[in-house]
């Protein structure tokens, strides 16, 4: 509970000794607000933390070396485990980098198709982190308004892939199918249901003067150290750093399409927060249009049955919804890949945390984290 | 970039053994482990260059060595650099880089984690993903994954 | 170590207290608007929402209702293209008209991922709308061709009998062909 | 047959008054299965959700099945508690809630116990609370049960200053200590919630009311998401159904307080008194989880500074001002 005291100091123990004894507490790997199995030892002095020390690795699953011991897309379904809320993400990622291993063209109906899912992705998934941020905080109705639109989003994804979560819809060389029937139509109409319901979170939470209070000026992540750090995604936009892969290295069609990267210079929780707002809605320009642009022809470019890149390092890097997602192999020619390592954004945000939460009170603690918004499915890999 | 480029071959033009340029603003060096450090610390300093955001470090298994692989990226100039090295697979040793960018710890701690690579420098090297008390490390292509271990805590003697 | 508290700005808390107030009202008119508004969720085993037509669940093997027959020939592909090694089959016959008399899928180890699926050339494994697998025996995840199969233990039969007759029907027509098999 | 009753009741009071205790302590524990019911469905329609339907028409008895799961859980005490204090806790918790109710008029004649300082009495039970939450989460062995009572207590003794500050203008603005003397004044001048300095004091009570009940935003004992569940973490089964049990019937109790401070108790037309108590006391419980489902909670620190630079000041002019304009 707390640290030992000498025999001799015992006896002569005054308040301020007390005082300056940290207890240590355990948050996770089992706690409501640690998105996973996250384990933070806490020396507290009170309710402010003096000292953080994130544990990880309760999930590993020595992803990275299963994908060594499988033919190249083999692996794309396992990447669905990584970032489980942003699972086409990860398809993308790890499909461009053997796509650029191999030197795959990707026909332009399925850039644009790729486009297309990974932004109603990034909206659900901001869409948890909105939720979760919320109950993380105490407002438990945002948890439940949240997870209706998303259930909206996951329709949707499950009409196109036949998945709620796992997808695994986007193979090397072009997505397996072309979209069902009618459903630019239906994303539409989730657009606009959507946009009304953006209008009611902000009304009921980003508005909320309680809300304001506990995000403001909390955490506060400033510029340098947020690009000394590596921190990507949202975090790193919120501290005033315009970077994103989208825009700082175009993939797919993102070169085509018009949208504003948000950008905040407060560095808190707040903008943290204030940016996946805003990202929600530049999907939503984005989805529309791709639903306007959108060209026909094939989905899918015919790859031989045994796939060998030539040997050699490349590299893939996209903007999942909680940051720069890169993936980089290493072929020796062979239908296995050397080396597969995944770049995970969360693993890097979160080494940021133990320097953002001290000095902080334990309840900025659930804010903070929850700003950050880690996945431990790509942390621990 | 090219002027960047040939400066930076003027000024470490023996450390840099390789290069390749991918792009407009993406170049690969490969250096030698010795010059690690150095190279990477002109990378970060230089204002040609200003690497100030650490993307990714890695390290893979070659079967005959160990392959090091940094990836730096310039928020000033937009400029991407992967940096390659290459080092023995009996004294697997490299110069930590944690102090310089804070981001790469955990990054190297993993990289210690996995393969055993010794980061030199290194304020924290420790395990980060597996147990402490985990023996071996599990990436090397030589390591036995022995399904019938305990999976807390690495391969058990099977008789 | 307080240093990183932030100073907080000009506290007037008259001022918080309204507007804490004023858009805590305002965020009651949403709980309230949604009070009202229809829910959402689904009485689940009693309700159930339809699924859709490429929805990836329980597998199951083609019936050919022409041929009275599976369509797999068990070429193996689909266990190839698994990266976990789900499938499992026992082929019967040979050359074009075989087909299979065990197709073992161990859907513990499955990843839904519909692989198997995109790489059947002959149209015989189908991923079906059932979703509820989950068990308290490891030994149910184990789904045999009888399970598998569409039309159950009676196709799984029928389909071991019309492979064998094709193959005596081939094996009659040409006779001096059978010593070598490919 | 009744008359003997009556009789033999009238010729030993404290008899009649134990009786009528029994009656409260059974309703202070039944009350909560229908606040509790109320809660569920009132946050399920907010979040578009049905809520409870299984058990009962309407889920109706969903509470009762899940009160009797917890009288049949296994009582589990954690190893290192301190037991004494980790037993009687939640009994404490529930004989404040009891005590309060027995000074509530429910309608006229309809009290347990009459009583001429009533209103002292209940600010004085009521800090039983306080102790027993404290003793929870210091007992428990848990140090997220020890934060979440400290700050349980720190809260709550914030928050009762401007409370007993609020319902002292009622007092001064009445010149009765006794509840039912309010009410009675109510029924013949009307509700005071309508005269300004009772306004402004009913605002008070109600944010303090909020805060004494740990709704949102103001839950920081049990904030679920920092401290599990606050003080209560080591509870389970019986003990925790206590605990749950007295938070509702305190729910109950501070509204139908609120009743029959500013609300006029049990008058109204029409409708029979019990009725119109019972009515004034779900609205108020329902707005109550109306902002329960709301916003998020505030941290410690602002929850403080809140009380102490805002209400407290605040309350305390209102106060004098309820003074000056009471005094006819």
């Amino acid at each position: 509970m707390s640290m030992p005291v000498s025999p001799e100091k015992q006896s002569t123990l005054s308040t301020v000794d007390i005082l300056s004894q940290g207890m240590v507490i355990n948050v996770g790997p089992q706690h409501p607000s640690t998105h996973g199995v996250l384990r933070l030892i806490l020396t507290l002095d009170g309710e402010q933390i003096l000292h953080c020390e994130p544990v990880i690795g309760y999930l590993h699953r020595g992803l990275e070396k299963m994908m060594e011991r499988r033919p190249y897309r083999h692996n794309v379904p396992f990447t669905d485990r990584l970032d489980y809320l942003a699972a086409l993400s990860n398809n993308l990622g790890i499909c461009q980098c053997i796509e650029r291993l191999g030197g795959v063209e990707v026909p332009e109906r399925a850039q644009y198709i790729r486009v297309l899912l990974m932004e109603l992705q990034r909206i659900a998934s901001h869409l948890v982190f909105l939720g979760t941020f919320g109950t993380d905080l105490g407002a438990t109705t945002m948890f439940l308004y949240a997870f209706r639109e998303r259930e909206l989003v996951l329709d949707l994804l499950e009409e196109c892939t036949g998945a709620r979560l796992t997808y695994n819809w986007i193979r090397v060389g072009g997505v397996p199918d072309d979209l069902p029937e009618g459903f630019g139509e239906k994303v539409l109409g989730f657009v606009k249901t959507f946009r009304q319901r953006l209008e009611e979170y902000d009304q009921l939470l980003t508005r909320n003067r309680i809300f304001r209070s506990r995000t403001q000026g909390i955490g506060i992540l400033p510029k340098e150290l947020a690009l000394a750090y590596g921190t990507s995604g949202p975090v790193i936009r919120a501290s005033g750093m315009a970077y994103d892969v989208r825009k700082a290295a175009p993939y797919e069609v993102y070169d085509r399409v018009e949208f504003d990267v948000p950008v905040h210079e407060q560095g808190d929780v707040w903008a943290r927060y204030l940016v996946r707002m805003e990202e929600m809605r530049q999907s939503i320009r984005i989805i529309e249009q791709v639903l306007r642009d959108i060209p026909d022809g094939p989905v899918q470019t015919k790859l031989p049955k045994v796939f060998k890149p030539p040997a050699g390092i490349a590299y893939s890097r996209i903007e999942s919804p909680r940051g720069e997602l890169s993936f980089m192999m290493v072929s020796d020619g062979s239908p296995n890949p050397l080396r597969v390592h995944i770049r995970a954004p969360s693993f890097v945000n979160l080494s940021v945390l133990p320097s953002l939460l001290e000095g902080t009170k334990v309840a900025d603690l659930v804010a903070i984290l929850g700003s950050i918004d880690v996945v431990l499915g790509e942390i621990d890999r | 970039m090219n002027e960047a480029l040939q400066h930076l071959l003027k000024q470490l033009g023996e450390a840099v053994s390789e290069w390749t340029q991918v792009g407009a603003n993406e170049v690969r060096l490969t250096v030698s482990p010795e010059h690690w450090r150095e190279v990477v610390q002109f990378l970060h300093d230089d204002a040609l260059w200003q690497m100030d955001y650490p993307a990714d470090l890695t390290v893979w298994d070659t079967g005959t060595g160990f392959g090091v692989y940094l990836r730096l990226w310039s928020s000033v100039h937009n400029h991407n650099v992967i940096v390659l090295t290459s080092i023995s697979r009996e004294q697997p040793r490299i110069a930590s880089l944690a102090t310089l960018y804070p981001g790469l710890n955990w990054h190297e701690r993993e990289m210690y984690d996995m393969y055993g690579v010794i980061f030199e420098g290194h304020p924290n090297l420790k395990r980060i993903l597996l147990p402490d008390d985990w023996e071996g490390f599990p990436f090397r292509k030589d390591y036995v994954a022995e399904p019938s271990g305990d999976p807390l805590h690495g391969p058990q003697p099977v008789d | 170590m307080r240093t990183r508290q932030p100073a907080t700005e000009q506290y007037n808390p008259l001022a918080v207290f309204i507007e804490g107030l004023s858009t805590l009202f305002y965020g009651m008119l949403v709980t309230w608007r949604n009070f009202w508004r229809p829910k959402v969720t689904v009485r689940y085993p009693y309700q159930r929402k339809p699924m859709p037509p490429r929805y990836r669940g329980l597998f199951y093997l083609k019936w050919n209702e022409e041929k009275q027959r599976l369509n797999c020939v068990g070429c193996t592909l689909c266990a190839q293209a698994c990266p976990t090694d789900v499938i499992s089959m026992v082929k019967l016959g040979k050359g074009t008209n075989a087909g299979v008399s065990e197709f073992t899928m161990d859907l513990g180890r499955c990843l839904f991922c519909n692989l198997c699926v995109e790489a059947c050339p002959f149209d015989a494994i189908y991923m079906g709308p059932a979703y509820e697998l989950a068990s308290e025996r490891r030994d149910a995840a184990l789904f045999r061709i009888a399970d598998l199969a569409q039309g159950g233990e009676e196709a799984v039969r029928t389909n071991i009998e019309t492979v064998q007759r094709l193959m005596a029907e081939e094996e009659k027509a040409r006779p001096a062909a059978g010593g070598h098999a490919g | 047959m009744i008359e003997v009753v009556v009789q033999f009741f009238r010729d030993y009071p404290l008899l009649w008054t134990f009786v009528k205790a029994v009656v409260l302590a059974s309703f202070t524990l039944l009350i909560p299965l229908a606040v509790i019911w109320v809660e569920r469905k009132v946050a399920g329609f907010i979040q578009s959700r049905l809520g409870p339907l299984h058990v009962g028409p309407q889920g109706t008895f969903q509470t009762v099945a899940d009160a009797l799961k917890l009288l049949l859980k296994e009582d589990i005490v954690p190893s290192g508690a301190d037991k004494r204090f980790f037993y009687i806790a939640p009994y404490i918790a529930f004989i404040s809630t009891v005590l309060s109710f027995m000074v509530l008029p429910f309608a006229p004649g309809w009290v347990a116990l009459e009583m001429n300082v009533a209103v002292l009495f209940v600010i004085g039970v009521s800090l039983f609370n306080v102790v027993s939450i404290l003793m929870a989460g210091w007992s428990s062995n848990n140090k997220y049960s020890l934060l979440g009572g400290l700050r349980a207590v720190a809260q709550l003794l914030s928050y009762e200053i401007p409370m007993v500050l609020s319902v002292l203008a009622v007092v001064f603005y009445t010149g009765s200590l006794s509840l039912t003397g309010i009410v009675e004044y109510q029924v013949k001048h009307g509700w005071l919630i309508w005269q300004p300095p009772i306004m402004i004091a009913a605002l008070i009570y109600f944010i303090c009311a909020l805060a004494e009940i740990n709704r949102t935003p103001f839950d920081l004992p049990e904030a679920e998401s920092e401290l599990v569940s606050g003080f209560n973490t080591e509870y389970s089964g019986m003990r925790f159904a206590f605990f749950f049990a007295s938070e509702f019937a305190n729910n109950f109790f501070i509204t139908a307080f609120a009743a029959a401070l500013f609300f006029g108790g049990w008058d109204g037309p029409i409708l029979p008194p019990i009725v119109w108590t019972f009515l004034k006391v779900f609205v108020m419980i329902f707005v109550f989880m109306w902002v329960r489902w709301t916003p998020p909670r505030l941290r410690i620190d602002q929850i403080l500074r809140f009380a102490w630079q805002f209400l407290v000041p605040v309350s305390l002019v209102n106060l004098l001002f309820a003074i000056v304009l009471g005094v006819r």
